[in-house]
């Protein structure tokens, strides 16, 4: 049996997502088997509920990027990732 | 090829003579400027205060790097400057300044506003307006959003 | 509506302030600069002096009035400035500007391209070419009515 | 028989055609019946030759402008109107 082994993910929340959790970023070690942001944030709104719960509800209203690149949902994430969380852009 | 992200004000007349500095061949200049503007008095009551414009420091960049780039490969271009600012601004200051150098009008003309279409839908920049009676994360445009399609069918 | 022809240079950052002052609905401003360019080099083994522009005074200003006039009656614009130089100018020198301030960007960008597209054909405005090895009266160029003529099947 | 009353016209060169000219302007008295740019054009050119035979023989590529708009050839001429003669526009 091979163990699965831990990775590190980075979290940033912006705009409206950060305000729902009250902190910019943070960072978290999970087993590499929640290999997708989608995954990862199921697995965070069953484990620590909160805001992660709300922000799986809003899933299709928010966009997420790997390593400051817009990203799918089911894309994978590796040890030492940022992942980050936001809402529309409203700039310019 | 230069971008800005700050919070002080920018002044586009230095923009445009450091921009054209050693560049004898620029013929044209394009410059866009988008400003804080009130509420629209005809459908609402409220008086904005001022807007917090948030971003994500370094995909902001590598965004609009990759906007410039993508610009650069359908025109021909001398150089562009795109400056946004961040932080707490007031009605009717300036946010963003796209400034786009080229030896004729049409490209930079047609450079400019790619950029901007772009940047308005694809870089981490958010928006809350602060009024007089609450305070609210501006909601994307969908306008925002079919003038960048548009891009794909010129 | 400001039109100005004259001598002496210009200042884009205090045209924009004149212009957006007491109009707070502004939101976008587009403005295009026309420079002095020197000889393709390429092409060309002489080198340019200076240029002279003359032009033709009142027929110049009703021309670009009726541009502007034109220019809003097909977008919505808060405001539009047009200055033009005339006399002796170096190369790299700024010729004309052409500044939009609308409510939404998309108006500005074509309004604006739309005037300095009608100046460039309409207004009575010549230009000699002063090189160090000759003076020649520039001749008008076949692209710039192709422009032109293009908003009519936009 | 009705005798053909005058009109003053002022005339102005530019650009080119100012050189060509050596002046400016000039005003001129004619008799009403040269009520076009073309007909004055091609009287003045038989009268008093010089620059006005080789401004009618470039009148394809030049531009006529009464009282300040652009105009036709054979576009008519009042008392006191000015006319301009000039090459292609170069502006901007």
């Amino acid at each position: 049996m091979i163990r699965s082994r831990k990775m590190k993910i980075n979290i940033l929340f912006f705009a409206g997502i950060r305000e729902m959790f009250g902190i910019h970023e943070k960072c978290i070690e999970i087993k590499e088997s929640k290999t997708s942001p989608e995954k990862l944030l199921k697995f965070l709104s069953e484990k620590e509920q909160g805001p992660w719960v709300e922000l799986l509800n809003s899933k299709d209203s928010i966009s997420v990027a790997i390593n400051q690149e817009i990203s799918n949902w089911d894309d994978s994430l590796k040890d030492g990732d940022e992942l980050a969380f936001f809402p529309p852009i409203t700039g310019g | 090829m230069t971008i800005c992200i700050q919070k002080k004000l920018f002044n586009l007349e230095k923009i445009i003579s450091d921009l054209r500095e050693n560049k004898p061949n620029v013929g044209a200049i394009v410059s866009f400027i988008g400003y804080v503007r009130d509420f629209n008095k005809d459908i609402n009551t409220k008086k904005l205060k001022h807007m917090n414009l948030e971003h994500y420091p370094g995909m902001t960049e590598k965004t609009l790097i990759n906007i410039e780039l993508n610009a650069k490969s359908k025109w021909s271009l001398e150089d562009v400057f795109i400056i946004h600012r961040v932080g707490k601004l007031l009605p009717s200051d300036p946010i963003v300044a796209v400034v786009v150098a080229s030896q004729h009008r049409k490209n930079a003309f047609e450079a400019c506003e790619f950029i901007i279409d772009f940047l308005k839908t694809d870089a981490p920049f958010w928006k809350k307006e602060i009024s007089d009676q609450d305070e609210l994360w501006v909601e994307n445009k969908l306008e925002d959003h079919q003038k960048k399609a548009s891009w794909n069918i010129r």
